[in-house]
């Protein structure tokens, strides 16, 4: 099954905003997103992450997350969900649109790996 | 020493208590060297505990570490919400076997590190449990290793969580997180250890 | 004079939400932000760079952008302002935010510079 | 041969009917190798182009330049503003010393790639100038040229810009800032050199 993207973000405006920048390269992928706490206050939020993680059409995701914090949300959801759930330590807007032009692109798993691996920052 | 699901439940009320009371106080000490934003988050996280706690029918202490847990994982918001929540998670699981109070502590602490990839010396909430862990193992907690874990985390250089960003500029400064980890240890104190 | 930061992205959005997460950890930074296209199109505007630029309390500014067209436009406003503009090529959002938090700490330029370098990524 | 600045007017008036008639074109050639915005970017930017040209009173062709940069810059909102714009703006400054007509392209594409830092081969933009160029600079630009072009940019990798980002799969694909500079270079030998 071809890819997901998730995007975690601290501020739902950013989440959402990532969203839309992606969408434009990448009509076809299924992307994902969540932003801020429960109350759109600046943060992460578990259920909102697991919404994220749980309604894209992919069982296999790549997550994208801006902050530490919003890293650590991603990793309870993952070992809650039954999908599969990789977490991305690159940068934040620049791997996640990295890797959402190469899956509209029709590249394979290890390809976009490569691709991602000098954005890896963090 | 035993912990009960009654004195589980009293601890965390007088826990949300004097997280309450410290708000402000919480959130200044990391505009200091954060975001400004550890008391809220802790102030509505242990407001969820409170609220969660009522629907504990249950008399299982089990029960109680768990919807605590669940309750910080929601409702925290900053990286507090994953760290306290992995902690009462790991608390909540190692419950099943056991309610003798030092192993659950431990427990809480190994589900933190687990968590946040932090050690001892980081300048996090574990330079507060580590000591704590150590002194409930020699029957020792008092407020006196709450103090002296406060005075020790101050000249360290953050590491982890956003203090890490400003690096030297954190030494000196008190880490929110172990300040209201402290609050936590003296709540136990108060409610299971007295 | 101490720095200040300008956000440029594609999205409107984005570039709201990102100023709104630095401002939390930077409350006394002068950080100011564009995003999209002058009528809230996915791209880039030279007149909201422009206005970034100029309303910054700041005229030593280190400006952070998401994609490459942003830079450009970036690069031909620097070279219409008197401000001393550097444009920089790290990670968008975790560069940002490392600069911002070094500015609040009262860090030098030379030492966030340090801290920027491994953070570049384009 | 010298340009003048009625030429040059309706030059750019030429080529904003081309990019409006083929808008949709152009946003296709964008998607499958980019974000599917050239041809709305390019309709919206030379329909500035086409705004700002009305208000030049002066009978001068860096004025018309000047302005044509400045609403391309201004409204196009995608990489290839600042790339149009920047080769306009180098075309007005050349103006000031000349209107040779192979020197002022030249000026422009210079400008293009001081902006873009991109150079022949990277399936830009200036995979259609360079070649117009040389061709300007002996007296053989025709419709000949801007097709070989465009079949020349095909199977060419992208290196710069969006497209870039797929790599190997941007070959066989056409570039649309090329396809569009070809529309640019059309207009100016149906305006200038029939
Ligand atoms: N990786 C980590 N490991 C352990 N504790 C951490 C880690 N990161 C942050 N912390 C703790 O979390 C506290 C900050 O919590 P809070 O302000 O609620 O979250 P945020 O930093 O997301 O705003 C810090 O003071 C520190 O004690
Ligand atoms: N660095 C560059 N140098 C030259 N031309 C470029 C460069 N980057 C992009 N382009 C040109 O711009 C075109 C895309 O323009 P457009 O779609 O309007 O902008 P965007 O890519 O920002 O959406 C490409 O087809 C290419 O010809
Ligand atoms: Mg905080
Ligand atoms: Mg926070
Ligand atoms: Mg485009
Ligand atoms: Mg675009």
């Amino acid at each position: 099954m071809t890819l997901g993207i998730v995007v975690a973000s601290h501020v739902d405006h950013i989440a959402e905003g990532v969203h839309r920048l992606l969408k434009e390269s990448a009509p076809d992928v299924s992307i994902t997103y969540a932003g801020g706490t429960d109350d759109g206050e600046v943060g992460s939020s578990y259920a909102l992450i697991e919404a994220a993680i749980e309604q894209n059409d992919s069982d296999t995701l790549y997550c994208f997350y801006d902050l530490g914090s919003a890293k650590m949300t991603l990793e309870m959801v993952s070992e809650m969900t039954d999908k599969d759930v990789t977490i991305i330590d690159a940068a934040f807007i620049e791997g996640a649109y990295t890797a959402c032009a190469l899956i509209q692109g029709g590249y394979k798993q290890a390809e976009i790996d490569d691709q991602l691996e000098p954005l890896k920052v963090k | 020493m035993e912990l009960t699901h009654e004195q589980a439940k009293r601890w965390l009320l007088n826990f949300h208590q004097k997280v309450t009371d410290n708000k402000a106080y919480l959130s200044e000490l990391d505009q200091a060297i954060g975001d400004g934003d550890h008391g809220s988050n802790m102030a509505r996280g242990t407001e969820a505990v409170k609220d969660k706690l009522g629907s504990v029918t249950e008399d299982s202490l089990e029960a109680v570490l768990k919807q605590a847990a669940m309750a910080l994982i929601s409702k925290v918001g900053g990286a507090s919400g994953p760290l306290y929540g992995s902690a009462f998670m790991a608390m909540a699981k190692t419950a099943k076997e056991t309610s003798e109070l030092s192993t659950l502590i431990e427990a809480g602490l190994d589900g933190i590190k687990h968590r946040g990839k932090a050690d001892v010396g980081d300048k996090t909430m574990i330079d507060m449990w580590q000591p704590v862990t150590s002194a409930l193992h020699e029957d020792d907690l008092t407020e006196v290793t709450i103090d002296q874990a406060l005075e020790d985390v101050k000249p360290l250089k953050a590491k982890k969580g956003r203090a890490s960003y400003v690096g030297e500029r954190s030494m000196g400064a008190l880490d929110p997180g172990a300040v209201s980890s402290g609050y936590l240890f003296t709540a136990l104190i108060e409610e299971v250890l007295a």
